[in-house]
């Protein structure tokens, strides 16, 4: 009975115990545990060895036979031509990874109303608004949903210079176009940024452009 | 005060500031040494950097006045409102060192808003994104023993109870207790990691902290050199070497290995929490032009930012390939005779 | 001329800067959040005390009301009158999502789209400034006419879906346009086509409409890229004449060979041919020669 | 005289060889040592491990082989007094177990120098690395974030099979905890932003 020689874990409810399978021993010594007794349903028969074939199912065997499935080597495309004229086309198709340069333009604004930033008027005003990254002013309006009903307001970020200054002509301006009485803001001087409450985010935006931002 | 707090307050520096300010940064205390750097004046208002032919031709702060190397770069994502700050470009192959030239630094990334609560976002990001809490605490359910009812409910005048494992009970369970290996992984989005280096770099060189040097080529391998290095230029206790390449010559390797304080890092390295962890950050020309492009790059990207989506699968972590499980499926059932 | 201190907007970077200057470095254990967030947590408005703001027993505080609009199982108000099933099987039909004209002008004036190449899918997308997802069934570009008489630019535009007076709007400035239909996967690669070609899988054919979109793609009025092109000669003179704007001629326009730059119904990309691969690495593309794959790859089913 | 009656203990024949006589005559040093001080009388001590073998069994037993892990004489339950009840703290070799000696963290070594390296390489990098890509940890945890059923059910994904064959207990535990977590989150529970 070609018995095997190793160690193997066979699992029983609370315990793994090692099993040692001797090779001269015809019966394996198991190293009975005193809790429980270990139950082998196994027959021991001349030509079989039953015991093993239920131990090496539990065998944590070390070597895996994996079958590799290897792709068929004759599925692969051999023949085939390698171009670099082509490569161009592929060029046009790839997007560039930052925002392009602006271009001059003839006369402004242009036919989607955008105006370039003015440096002369900006100089003369105590604070400067920067452009985002697509070269449009960074005013947004938003909405939030409170319990006591919608509320709208603008925010007008990317704020250089005096935050407080900009805060008053803004108050003044929308209070003077829109004839309100009063007008809620925010101002976030860390952050640079300011909140108006409101509808306001073109009239706001009209009023950078006029001060050139 | 600790000493080194007591050692900070002594030493001075002269900037390139016309009002000389208190930065002490020396490692022995040698007394008040100031190096006249030169008659180099610089108004509040900087000329560009080509004016600085100029001042030196006439100033002639060096002994020997040859050309500078480098005198001004291109910066890319030009901007108008502010003006180009300016840095030194230093030598590494003697102790005091030449200055080669002088450099423009792009305003937005050395000269942000110093927004000090982005660099503590980033610096609890980088803390806590990659921290696993490996605690646990069994619940009573899983807690041995606690399964009967100690004793009867009424009868013995004493408090009822129904398990010995409950969480009023010494070496019971704990109601929630940390519950085994979590993770606290999160990302910031690119825009406020990029705003938090940028306004490292901005600290850094707001507080005469960043030093640039021409390359590392140090003469000698010896960790004593750098170290006596890092005293005359008052460098402080701790530096950070950032080369754009991440295959570093021998001599800054082993010498910075031999001092305790001193890193090396490439430039893809570079992060908030080891900028602020060392006193000063010593870049080279190369590590200079490449972050700065980066963090331009990042900042006028028009690639939209994915939110990280974890695709680990358990195949990705095995070494041997898959096992085939067709031969032992017959197996599996007992074997009844 | 560069003026630090003339102008105010950019003293007050420098203050901040210049105060740092004077502090202890900036290290890892000085630096703080912000006092505190704009926007508190509701938590402990009253203080939570024991009933938590839910009132003392009842169906509020137990949680225990019926279902909203639920009336006892009687037939609930909103059941009596008949549904208008707007938006049925949503998940199956074909969305586009909406870029106006004027987007389209500003992205021109901007220099994010290159006027001198046909404008697709993939240019709009390259901008990197509007949202298409295969899985929300998006399947295209729908230019829709706001800004339709302001815009100025003379274009190749291919689209997915249009109306007729975008149409007019464009051919009034001497451009043209066609709509042309893509099938999901060929979408896959014209959305983001960078992440494609580093898949390196073989450009896709593109199939031809399902059978409710072939009408629409065939018919001269929409410029559909199955329609005759002789007829689309004639629905373009008939739109000029319905909006009564003066076609310009395009035969002796010097941007003719452009403005009539086609795909071909297989094709996604101009200029690169279905089943070619792109090779990212070393800029080059490899063209397979074998007959079975050219076969697939040109041929419509 | 008490010493003595210990010998006349130690050396009598009944068995009475009780813990405590043992364990201080273990404490006394081993009798070898003992006899060399008691110079005066000539009292050789025999060792206490006597052959208890009973007299009529014959000698040639082999099956009989003393097991290595067998204490001789007859196992007596009793209580072995762990602590010494008197004279010095013996050095009996085993170390005095203290506070351990105070060494003050170094904040500069390798982990803590370079600590954060490669954090943002997404931004910095030329490749399409990503920080997440570079973390460590348990596999099934690597760069993953959800409540606990969440993260049981991923490790069940990862570590079930071997858990299965080599730790059983664990895995039944864990099976019954992702049970349990399922039925609080979606019944007992309001639905937290986390679950």
């Amino acid at each position: 009975m070609a018995a095997l020689s190793g160690t193997t874990f066979l699992r029983i409810y609370h315990r793994v115990l090692p099993v040692f399978i001797n090779a001269t021993r015809s019966k394996p010594v198991i190293a009975t545990s005193k809790y429980k007794k270990c139950i082998l349903h196994h027959k021991l028969a001349n030509d079989k060895v039953s015991v093993c074939g239920l131990l090496s199912v539990r065998q944590h065997s070390t070597s895996f036979s994996a079958s590799q499935d290897e792709l068929d080597q004759n599925d692969l495309i051999k023949d085939f031509e390698v171009s670099h004229e082509e490569f161009k086309y592929v060029e046009q198709i790839l997007p560039s990874p930052t925002v392009p340069e602006l271009e001059e333009q003839t006369q402004y604004p242009t036919p989607s109303g955008w105006f370039p930033p003015d440096e002369a008027t900006q100089a003369q005003q105590k604070y400067l608004i920067r452009r985002t990254k697509n070269h449009m002013l960074p005013v947004y309006s938003h909405t939030q949903n409170t319990w006591f009903g919608t509320s709208h307001f603008v925010s007008i970020k990317k704020i250089e210079g005096d935050i407080w200054a900009l805060e008053a002509d803004l108050r003044e301006h929308v209070l003077k176009t829109t004839g309100q009485k009063s007008v809620n803001t925010h101002v976030h001087e860390v952050g640079r940024f300011i909140r108006v409450r409101g509808q306001h985010r073109d009239l706001i935006a009209k009023f950078l452009l006029e001060k050139g931002m | 005060m600790s000493l080194s707090t007591i050692l900070r307050n002594v030493c001075c520096k002269i900037t390139m500031q016309p009002q000389i300010i208190i930065r002490p940064k020396c490692r022995m205390f040698q007394g008040f040494q100031a190096p006249i750097s030169s008659s180099l004046k610089f108004h509040h208002r900087h000329e560009s950097s080509n004016s600085f032919e100029a001042s030196s031709s006439e100033g002639g702060n060096s002994e020997t006045s040859q050309k500078p190397v480098m005198t001004s770069r291109t910066l890319h994502f030009p901007v108008k409102h502010t003006y180009p700050r300016l840095a030194w470009l230093e030598s590494m192959d003697s102790l005091e060192g030449k200055k080669l030239g002088m450099l423009d630094l792009h305003p937005d990334v050395f000269a942000v808003y110093p927004r000090i609560d982005v660099l503590h976002q980033n610096i609890h990001w980088q803390k806590m994104y990659r921290h696993i809490d490996y605690n646990f605490e069994k619940s009573r359910a899983e807690l041995r023993g606690g399964g009967r009812k100690p004793w009867p409910q009424k009868g013995l005048g004493k408090a009822r109870h129904g398990s010995i494992r409950s969480p009023l009970w010494i070496r019971g369970a704990k109601a929630h207790g940390p519950r085994g290996p979590k993770s606290y992984f999160h990302m910031l989005p690119r825009s406020v990691r990029g705003l938090g280096l940028r306004t490292a770099l901005s600290c850094k060189y707001a507080q005469n902290d960043l030093v640039v040097v021409d390359s590392f080529d140090i003469p000698s391998a010896d960790p004593e050199f750098l170290a006596e290095m890092a005293d005359v230029r008052f460098w402080g206790y701790s530096v950070l070497f950032v080369d754009d390449t991440d295959v570093m010559p021998d001599n800054i390797a082993v010498s910075v290995h031999g001092n305790e304080g001193f890193s090396l890092m490439p430039s893809y390295g570079l992060n908030v929490y080891s900028m602020l962890k060392h006193e000063t950050l010593v870049l080279t020309v190369a590590a200079l032009e490449k972050i700065e492009r980066k963090l331009l790059e990042e900042m006028h990207s028009t690639e939209k930012e994915q939110k990280f989506v974890n695709t680990l699968r358990p195949e990705d972590f095995h070494t041997r390939p898959k096992k085939d499980e067709r031969m032992y499926r017959k197996w599996s059932q007992p074997l009844y005779f | 001329m560069l003026n630090g201190d003339g102008n105010m907007s950019s003293k007050v970077t420098e203050r901040a800067l210049n105060l740092i200057k004077s502090m202890p470095r900036v290290a890892l254990n000085n630096i703080k959040p912000l006092p505190h967030t704009a926007f508190k947590k509701k938590t402990d408005r009253r203080g939570d005390r024991k009933k938590k703001g839910r009132g003392d027993k009842g169906q509020g505080a137990r949680g225990t009301w019926d279902p909203l609009g639920y009336e006892g199982r009687q037939n609930p108000l909103i059941d009596t009158s008949p549904r208008e099933r707007y938006y049925a099987q949503y998940a199956v039909r074909r969305q586009y999502p909406p870029v106006s004209l004027l987007d389209l002008q500003r992205l021109i004036d901007l220099n994010r789209v290159n006027t001198s190449r046909p404008v697709d899918i993939t240019s709009i997308c390259n901008t990197g400034l509007f949202k298409f997802d295969i899985s929300k069934n998006h399947f295209g570009v729908n230019l829709t006419d706001e800004g339709c008489d302001q815009f100025a630019a003379k274009i190749n535009a291919e689209v997915q879906w249009t109306s007729e007076l975008v149409i007019a709007a464009i051919e009034k400035n001497g451009g043209t346009i066609t709509t042309r239909y893509y099938d999901p996967q060929s979408l896959a690669a014209l959305y983001d086509p960078l992440a494609f070609f580093k898949k390196g899988h073989p450009i896709p054919k593109c199939k031809l409409p399902p059978q409710d979109a072939l009408l629409y793609y065939s018919d001269p009025n929409n410029r559909g890229y199955l329609a005759d092109p002789e007829k689309v000669l004639e629905a373009r003179e008939k739109l000029a004449q319905k909006y009564g704007y003066k076609l310009p001629d395009l035969e002796g326009d010097p941007f003719k060979e452009m403005l009539l730059m086609r795909k071909d119904p297989l094709q996604i990309f101009f200029g690169l041919e279905p089943g070619w691969i792109v090779n990212l690495r070393d800029k080059s593309v490899l063209k397979p020669k074998d007959d079975d794959y050219l076969r697939y790859y040109h041929s419509a089913q | 005289m008490f010493k003595s009656w210990l010998l006349r203990v130690a050396t009598s024949e009944f068995h009475a060889s009780s813990v405590i006589a043992n364990n201080v005559i273990k404490c006394m040093g081993s009798p070898a040592s003992y006899s060399s001080k008691a110079q005066d009388g000539k009292v050789d001590l025999v060792t206490y491990k006597k052959d208890v073998r009973p007299e009529g069994a014959e000698k040639t037993f082999d099956a009989y082989t003393q097991s290595p892990f067998k204490v001789p004489g007859p196992r007596r339950y009793g209580y072995t007094m762990k602590y010494k009840t008197d004279g010095l703290l013996p050095r009996d070799g085993k170390p005095v177990r203290s506070l351990p000696p105070y060494r003050p963290p170094n904040r500069w070594d390798a982990k803590h120098a370079l600590f954060g390296q490669n954090d943002y390489i997404d931004i910095l990098g030329d490749g399409d690395v990503h920080p997440a890509d570079l973390l460590t940890g348990p596999r099934w945890l690597i760069a993953f974030k959800g409540n606990e059923r969440d993260r049981l059910i991923r490790k069940m994904e990862w570590e079930g099979p071997r858990l299965r064959l080599m730790y059983p207990s664990e895995y039944n535990r864990m099976q019954k905890r992702i049970r349990y977590l399922t039925k609080l989150y979606n019944h007992k529970r309001k639905a937290r932003w986390a679950d």
